[in-house]
């Protein structure tokens, strides 16, 4: 429990650090300006537009504005969507979240059962090749590797749509695309691409861990007394593989999200990746820090998820033994 | 450990021909891109030496080609393999420079906070854990992204590749931090660092001359690994417009122009570099598992 | 209730046609657009940027627009009569509603003309020659200019009419409403009385629009349009060829031929009045990022041998497939004040040698340009062929290739940071005087003109006679007046005009589009067969 | 023949290797009776825990039976395939490993583990599994086994933890039970109790077990007949009292020969000092001034451990892990230190020589001053000088990556004893001193042997002519023969070089060969520290005294 209410004291810090960060790079601007107004406005103009976007304000001023306006889920104004950005990051979430989620979920199902497989026949050709492949799969840019399946299945075959994100049917007041055919078909490319380098990690990671787990005392232990493989595999060394292997995947989880960026722009998915590299484009700061922001919140949060799952697991942090 | 390397370094590397490959394409992709200016037929960056006229010419095997250009032009009149080898250079600077900084950063955090402990463990590995938080890739293109909207565009088109390899760098120098300072502590408690101690050598000979070089091996293996990653990410925030500028395109930039025509029939300017991208990146990954491996035989 | 309707149906539509692949005959009424960006906004005072105002074109309307055939006629304003020089009365069209039912009146057109002249506005440049405005009655509105202008009709153009008590309703005097509970209503809201209505909207996402049953004008066969940005030239062209949209635009040139082969896809073209332009500092007395002493530029000699190194055409067969005119001044031949006479500096190395020769630089020299990669068709790429062309005389250019959003604060006023750059004008009145007062004018940031004269080159005698032309209500006059103007300008090479460029789209074989040199798309003329 | 519950012939075992493969144990035979417990001891790499594994057909990879049978009840379980392998560990054949901290797994409660094995051993429920469980706890001896059920393998003591490992091999009921090191990791007081569990389990259920052990002294206690292997050979068998009492063959006469005797203090640990060569004349630059008095003293010595800091800023609670009011070593004396595992003298060890930090207290040399006065760096390497240590793990107290020589000349040059000419020289000479051959230094540490590294130890703590030598644990990884040798390496210098020392170990009987004065801790508290044969003959505290008599003894004679 202490251990927990410590973590929960980090993630605090952790996202002071970031909000800190936030405002460094809301502060550090060079003209939205000119982000904002178009072709033939005059220089009188802009310095009014400066102003009243309270461009002009000492910095402490317009520092505490950010955070408390932050606090309430205000990041400012789009400069170049004219937009309130909390607004614009609420309608992307859903997207890049269904497609992470989707992702996520399809590489652990098809990691952990190769990672126990190539941790338990670690010779055989099977896992042989299954190792082969996911070398390839950590290797291959994942933007390098969008391209080629548009130009495939939708260029060559005509098979699937190379762009966006279909039709969304509301799920729990949730706009999802995962509800329906077309929005599946969309999402196929997309969570594939994203899903081959999580999946390739974490079968590395599971096998590696396996092979360690099967070198240990209880394990010879359990086959000296007789337990039959399947007891053996799945009950004792599994649990003990999962210890490390958790903590990995609330880092994938992460890392899914920093990918997403580069595979809604291969294929135009509306979330909040094509967001954030709009902002760059733009110059959008406020976009641009309060993408920050959020995404260091999704982080933190998926950290501390991973911490409590491990403390369901391992008794001895439970205890607070080493 | 490290006398493994001296007994049967040889026979282990021998008894597995795909690391052998792969740590010889490595070296040919490496000496054609470090003496690139050698080994192209032209000089790609060099405005002057480039014709528009020159541009969109198909590879050499297919009609409508023009011998002077094996793997064929860009839309600029660029020489495929001349920009290929140029910017493998780039690519191959970037990560090596990048993991290079990782390397230097996390060694000197993860020596600190292991041998010390305490304080400077609780506050390094703090900042560690803030830092671990955000993927390397993402915490790169951010610090890129907000350097690209914040200098003057010919600052940074100008100190592309040095910001480049302090984003990658300064993205990647937890993990060696981790390793190393959880290989220091194990080190640590050994009896020889204690007699050290009792012979009453200084911290600074005990840390440098006797713990660096056991901990040495689990850090290889990881920078060989990070340098594949580097030149993915190098890679992908050219690709994404973050890198390189147009007129000295890296890997990543050259397969981001490309793309643009792939569909167009123009698909040389992107298979090529593509698959030169690619065979790299998997050439490291292969012998940075055999090193492992080969470090670290339970994992066979 | 009816938009929720119509919602579910586009979504049944949509699927079909995406599931069934190229979409047939059978869903001839809903119209798939595809764009490289998407409209920064729904507010039409808002951004000041082609794209947009086009895009909003199809939802709000303005007192006058253009028709089929390019030819300004009434829109909200059924006539006008000039009753002086300076004053324009405006007939509005009766029984006009907008899209919330609303009646549309002569309160709203002056609303609309106040908040056009609202701080956050970027349409005051619109009503700059308006002294004042006012309702005569509901239907009647009274607009005075400072002096007499020729060209109001075409300024107006760009004005759009929202429904005053809907703005006030929801707090949207003005395009950011920093009072307002939510700042920017209108930026996500829309009520026009145009052909279309939207539906429903996902910023860079997907924007669906149905027909305004209500529409008081003609309408095509379109009654659905299903909006998609598309920012990847690849994913763009794919999403056309794979039948998933009906029109691209614009289309990139690189695909042409691939459109014009596949079956059940065509290209669609015609000639934009966007001009494209080198610029070269004549203005700073050293120029800047450059090693040179002083400013080579202020030589008439090396401009004109820069303009005899650049090889337009090689630029319109290579980088543009041909799909760009070649242009000897700084607009087409569409626009008015276009002077037939004037020829193009021909490309020739040697002549462009002996000029920077006698100019005092036969080793040539080396400078900076600026160029932005993703504001006009592929401008990257004509930089790049640039700097090789200009290789050849031995001006060795360091290109600084940068976004629009970097490009465009470095080199507009105030600082005009550059001294050598490419730039494009499009004339949105179709009359030069807009490309005079806005970028060959002497500078004169007060007096509004200049503001876009980045080269800073300043001929005082064609100052004077735009000045004259400004208010010269007599056409052929007016048009003598300017044509003379642009012969000094391109005599002085205030810029190097390179080439005007074709409007290309990629359409389905069953569209018809209606494309105008303003590149604007206005929906309700195009059909599906 | 099957009067024999188990017997092995002609066993033999191969690791193939590409440069030869290791026979680990070749053409060896040997029988198990129910009900008798069979040793079966050798020393390091005698190859007698494989023929364990053999049996159990756990070989390591890439091991391999490559000769002879293995007949249990008559039938040859080489031949079995795996799945009959599978069947018959744990129902007829039962196996406990050395280390009962490693032996469980860690995320599962001990109930779980063992009710699991037996429904599965058994093919019964979970419930009557459970119920079955209980018992079976309890029958290992675990008081209030029905609680201790849900508690998980690291709230078990060590000897706790050995009993439930013996409770999960019975699981089963098996037939043969083969004890690999039941007891090498645990203190002498558990170990006892631990192998009179083993002795009855097999009386009880008439079960044969086989002992696999290092240890004479555990031979001695428990086993009925015993096996001497060496090189994976068969050395010598017979009744386990007879072998070790009148042992025929050479080998098993020089391995009890090397035994150190509790019960008394030999002679061959005390030989003469050698005729001093030159090196030791170098050795002896540093000679004391004073002979007598004491070398040092510690008074109110505390120290206080901060158990795992839960928060970062958070402080944890400490526990006390060493109380001493006061000791102090005379010149030329050593003392030793012995207690049970976590008993505190590694640390007090450590503190006495300057390596740790005492929470409270100070010690004081009296050529010093007391540590925390000396602060320059002259002072410290004055004292560093002249304390010095040797380890237990030979293998983790040298440093692999550098070659022998530049382990011991880099004290030398770093403290300025010699010139550079000479240092060469002088390692050469140190490592003759200890019994190594003078080219040793150009080779690295992982090329020696045990012992031999543990010599070069020595000779790097000489090489900076200490008077005072730590000496944690030197032999306790050590095979008996080479502790010997060891042991008297190290007396010889001592006299030699009038060293004073302090030696820790848990081996009594070694304690008593060397100490002139013992000190025995307990739980951070010395508990009666007097001259040592006064302590040894007539120990004065229960504690003391539980432990000279739980200790195993090779020889029980008066």
């Amino acid at each position: 429990m202490q251990f927990l209410i410590a973590r929960l004291f980090q993630a605090a810090i952790v996202m002071l650090c970031v909000a800190f960060i936030g405002f460094l790079v809301f502060q550090y601007i060079g003209d939205p300006v000119l982000a904002l107004v178009g072709q033939e406005t005059t220089v009188a103009e802009r310095d009014a537009l400066r102003e009243s976007l309270g461009l002009n304000d000492p910095i402490i001023v317009q520092y505490f504005r950010y955070v408390a306006n932050a606090i309430q889920g205000d990041f400012g104004i789009s400069y170049s969507f004219n937009r309130e950005v909390s607004e614009m990051i609420a309608d992307r979430l859903p997207a890049t979240i269904e497609l992470v989620l989707l992702s996520g979920v399809l590489s652990l199902l098809l990691a952990v059962p190769a990672g126990i497989y190539t941790g338990i026949k670690r010779k055989g050709g099977i896992a042989q090749t299954i190792m082969a492949l996911s070398v390839i799969g950590v290797s291959v840019p994942s933007f390098l590797l969008g391209i080629l399946l548009i130009l495939v299945y939708s260029v060559w075959l005509n098979w699937l749509p190379s762009f966006g994100r279909g039709d969304v049917a509301s799920v729990l007041g949730f706009e999802t695309s995962l509800f329906t055919l077309d929005g599946l078909r969309h999402a196929l490319m997309p969570a594939a691409v994203l899903c081959l380098f999580q999946l390739g990690v974490i079968l590395r990671l599971i096998r590696a861990e396996m092979l360690e787990v099967l070198r240990t005392d209880y394990i010879r232990f359990a086959w000296a007394r007789g337990l039959p493989a399947r007891h053996v595999y799945l009950g004792h060394a599994l649990k003990n593989t999962l210890v490390p292997v958790v903590t990995a995947i609330g880092l994938q989880l992460s890392s899914l999200f920093a990918f997403s960026i580069i595979t809604e722009r291969v294929f135009q998915w509306p979330g909040m990746g094509s967001l954030l590299l709009h902002a760059i484009g733009q110059s959008d700061i406020p976009l641009l820090a309060a993408y920050l922001i959020f995404v260091g919140l999704i982080f933190t949060i998926s950290n501390l998820l991973v911490d409590a799952i491990y403390v369901l697991i391992d008794p001895r942090i439970r205890h607070g033994a080493r | 450990m490290f006398e493994k390397i001296r007994s049967d370094f040889w026979y282990e590397l021998l008894n597995s021909p795909v690391t052998v490959i792969s740590s010889l394409i490595i070296g040919m992709i490496v000496i054609g891109c470090a003496f690139a200016p050698i080994f192209a037929p032209h000089t790609p960056f060099d405005p002057a030496t480039i014709s528009i006229m020159d541009n969109n010419l198909p590879p050499v095997w297919q009609d409508g080609a023009d011998a002077r250009f094996l793997l064929g032009t860009d839309l600029q009149g660029r020489d495929v393999l001349s920009a290929m080898l140029y910017g493998g250079r780039i690519s191959l600077i970037v990560g090596l420079g990048a993991v290079l900084l990782s390397v230097l950063i996390g060694m000197a955090v993860g020596l600190l906070a292991g041998y010390f402990g305490g304080w400077t463990d609780a506050i390094l590995m703090r900042v560690a854990e803030v830092q671990f938080a955000f993927p390397p890739i993402l915490i790169a293109l951010l610090f890129n992204g907000i350097l690209k909207t914040t200098l003057p565009a010919e600052v940074f088109a100008a100190a592309a590749v040095p910001i480049m390899v302090l984003a990658i760098g300064l993205a990647g120098w937890v993990q060696f931090a981790r390793i190393v300072r959880a290989s220091v502590m194990v080190q640590r408690r050994q009896d020889y660092v204690t007699s050290c101690e009792a012979i009453g050598l200084p911290t600074r000979t005990i840390i440098l001359r006797h713990i660096t070089p056991n901990i040495l091996g689990p850090v290889l293996v990881l920078a060989m690994l990070q340098i594949a990653v580097a030149i993915v990410t190098e890679a992908t925030l050219s690709f994404l417009g973050l890198g390189t500028p147009l007129t000295e395109p890296s890997l990543g930039a050259l397969i981001q122009i490309g793309s643009q025509y792939l569909f167009s029939g123009i698909w040389w300017v992107v298979i090529f570099p593509g698959t030169m991208l690619l065979v790299m990146v998997v050439a490291f990954n292969l012998v940075a598992d055999w090193v492992r491996d080969y470090l670290n035989p339970r994992l066979r | 209730m009816k938009t929720k309707m119509s919602k579910t149906l586009i979504r049944l539509i949509s699927t079909c046609a995406i599931t069934i692949g190229l979409s047939g005959a059978a869903q001839a009424e809903i119209l798939r657009v595809a764009s490289q960006g998407d409209a920064s906004s729904l507010d039409p005072h808002s951004h000041n940027e082609s794209f947009t105002n086009y895009f909003l074109a199809n939802v709000y309307e303005g007192l006058v627009a253009r028709d089929v055939n390019f030819e300004i006629t009434g829109q909200l304003a059924e006539s006008w009569e000039q009753i002086d020089a300076n004053t324009w009365h405006f007939k509005l069209r009766p029984n006009v509603t907008f899209h919330d039912g609303a009646a549309f009146a002569a309160d709203d057109v002056v609303f609309s003309m106040t908040r056009a002249l609202a701080e956050t506005s970027n349409f005051k440049h619109v009503l700059a020659s308006v002294d004042s405005f006012r309702a005569i009655d509901d239907l009647t509105v009274e607009i005075i200019t400072k002096a007499p202008n020729p060209i109001l009709l075409n300024d107006l153009l760009d004005l759009m009419i929202l429904d005053k008590d809907w703005a006030e309703a929801n707090g949207a005097q003005e395009p950011i409403n920093l009072q307002a509970e939510e700042k920017s209503f209108s930026a996500t809201n829309a009520n026009g009385t145009g052909p279309y209505q939207i539906v429903s909207r996902a910023q860079g996402e997907r924007t669906t629009m149905a027909v305004n049953e209500a529409y008081w004008g003609e309408i095509g066969n379109v009654t659905e349009v299903d909006f998609t940005p598309i920012n990847n030239a690849a994913t763009l062209v794919s999403a056309l060829l794979s039948g998933e949209v009906d029109v691209v635009m614009p289309l990139p040139l690189q695909d042409i031929a691939r459109v014009e082969s596949a079956e059940g896809a065509k290209v669609v073209s015609s000639a934009e009045a966007r001009t494209m332009y080198i610029g070269m500092d004549q203005w700073r007395d050293q120029i800047i990022e450059s090693p040179v002493e002083g400013n080579p530029f202020l030589d008439l000699r090396v401009r004109q041998a820069f303009a005899h190194a650049i090889d337009a055409q090689a630029i319109i067969d290579r980088v543009m497939q041909g799909q760009a005119t070649l242009v000897s001044q700084y607009v087409m031949d569409k626009v008015n004040g276009f002077n037939p006479d004037l020829k193009q500096l021909e490309y020739n190395i040697e002549t462009a040698k002996s000029l920077l020769a006698e100019a005092g630089y036969p080793d040539g020299f080396e400078l900076t340009m600026d160029c932005s990669t993703d504001r006009y068709v592929n401008d990257g790429q004509i930089c790049q062929a640039v700097v090789s062309l200009l290789a050849r005389v031995n001006i060795k250019v360091n290109l600084i290739a940068q976004s629009k959003a970097q490009f465009f604060p470095k080199v507009v006023a105030p600082e005009f940071g550059t001294s050598f750059f490419l730039l494009s004008w499009t004339p949105s009145t179709m009359d030069s005087l807009n490309v005079f007062q806005n970028v060959l004018g002497t500078r004169d940031l007060e007096g509004g003109t200049g503001a876009w004269n980045i080269s800073g080159c300043s001929v005082p005698e064609a100052d004077a006679i735009v000045a004259k032309a400004a208010t010269t209500m007599d056409p052929e006059a007016r048009e003598a007046m300017l044509q003379h103007a642009m012969q000094l300008m391109v005599d002085d090479v205030c810029l190097i005009p390179l080439h005007a460029q074709q409007l290309v789209w990629g359409t389905g074989a069953n569209i018809e589009a209606v494309q105008h040199p303003t590149s604007e798309f206005p929906l309700e003329l195009f059909n599906v067969n | 023949m099957t009067d024999f519950l188990c017997k092995v012939e002609g066993l033999q075992v191969t690791f193939p290797h590409r440069n030869g493969d290791f026979v680990a144990v070749h053409g060896f035979d040997m029988h198990v009776k129910r009900g008798e417990i069979v040793g079966l001891i050798g020393e390091s790499g005698a190859g007698k825990s494989t023929i364990g594994n053999a049996i159990m057909d756990l070989l390591s990879h890439p091991g391999k039976v490559t000769g002879g049978r293995v007949l249990l009840d008559g039938d040859d379980i080489v031949q079995k395939t795996d799945k009959e392998m599978a069947y018959l560990r744990g129902r007829r054949i039962g196996m406990i490993f050395q280390d009962p901290m490693t032996s469980l797994n860690p995320l599962m409660t001990v109930g779980d583990q063992l009710s699991e094995t037996i429904s599965v051993l058994q093919n019964v429920t979970m419930q009557q599994a459970r119920v079955m469980a209980v018992e079976r706890l309890s029958g290992v001896g675990i008081p209030e086994a029905s609680d201790r059920m849900n508690q998980y393998p690291h709230e078990f003591s060590g000897g706790m933890r050995q009993r439930v490992v013996i409770a999960l091999a019975m699981a089963g009921d098996p037939d043969l039970l083969i004890a690999d090191e039941p007891t090498t990791a645990l203190d002498v007081s558990v170990q006892k109790q631990v192998l009179d569990l083993i002795r009855s389990i097999c009386v009880e259920r008439f079960l044969g077990v086989i002992l696999v052990t290092h240890d004479m002294g555990v031979i001695a206690q428990t086993t009925d007949r015993v096996y001497v292997m060496r090189h994976g050979k068969l050395i010598e068998t017979g009744a386990s009292a007879q072998v070790i009492e009148a042992p025929s063959n050479q080998y098993t006469q020089d391995l009890i020969a090397a035994i150190p005797r509790i019960d008394l203090r030999e002679e061959r640990f005390r030989n003469p000092p050698k005729k001093t060569g030159e090196i030791d004349k170098w050795l002896l630059e540093n000679k004391p001034s004073a002979q007598t008095g004491d070398f040092l003293t510690a008074t109110a010595l505390e120290m206080d451990f901060a158990t795992r800091k839960t928060t970062f800023w958070g402080k944890g609670s400490g526990f006390r892990a060493l109380e001493v009011p006061d000791i102090s070593i005379a010149r030329g004396e050593v003392l030793g230190l012995v207690g049970e595992s976590g008993s505190g003298k590694s640390t007090l060890g450590r503190i006495l020589t300057g390596l740790m930090q005492p929470t409270h207290g100070t010690v004081s040399f009296t050529d010093h001053g007391p540590l925390t006065q000396v602060k320059s760096a002259a002072a410290r390497k004055a004292l560093r000088r002249d304390v010095q240590v040797v380890f237990q793990d030979p293998y983790s107290s040298l440093n692999s990556r550098m070659r022998v020589d530049q382990i011991l000349a880099e004290p030398i040059r770093f403290h300025g004893l010699a010139e550079r000419g000479q240092i060469n020289h002088l390692v050469g000479a140190l490592l003759e001193r200890v019994g190594l051959p003078a080219d040793a230094g150009r080779k690295f540490p992982h090329q020696f042997s045990g012992g031999q590294r543990q010599r070069i130890c020595i000779a790097r703590a000489l090489s900076v002519r200490p008077r005072f030598l730590l000496c944690d644990e030197p032999t306790s990884a050590l095979d008996v023969s080479i502790q010997a040798d060891m042991l008297a390496l190290l007396m010889e210098l001592r006299r030699s070089l009038g060293l004073t020392m302090l030696f820790v170990s848990h081996d009594l009987a070694v304690v008593r060969q060397v100490s002139d004065r013992v000190a025995v801790m307990k739980k951070g508290v010395i508990i009666e520290c007097r001259e040592s044969e006064a302590l040894f003959d007539a120990p004065e505290n229960d504690y003391t005294r539980m432990l000279l008599e739980t200790a195993p003894r090779a020889r029980v004679c008066s």
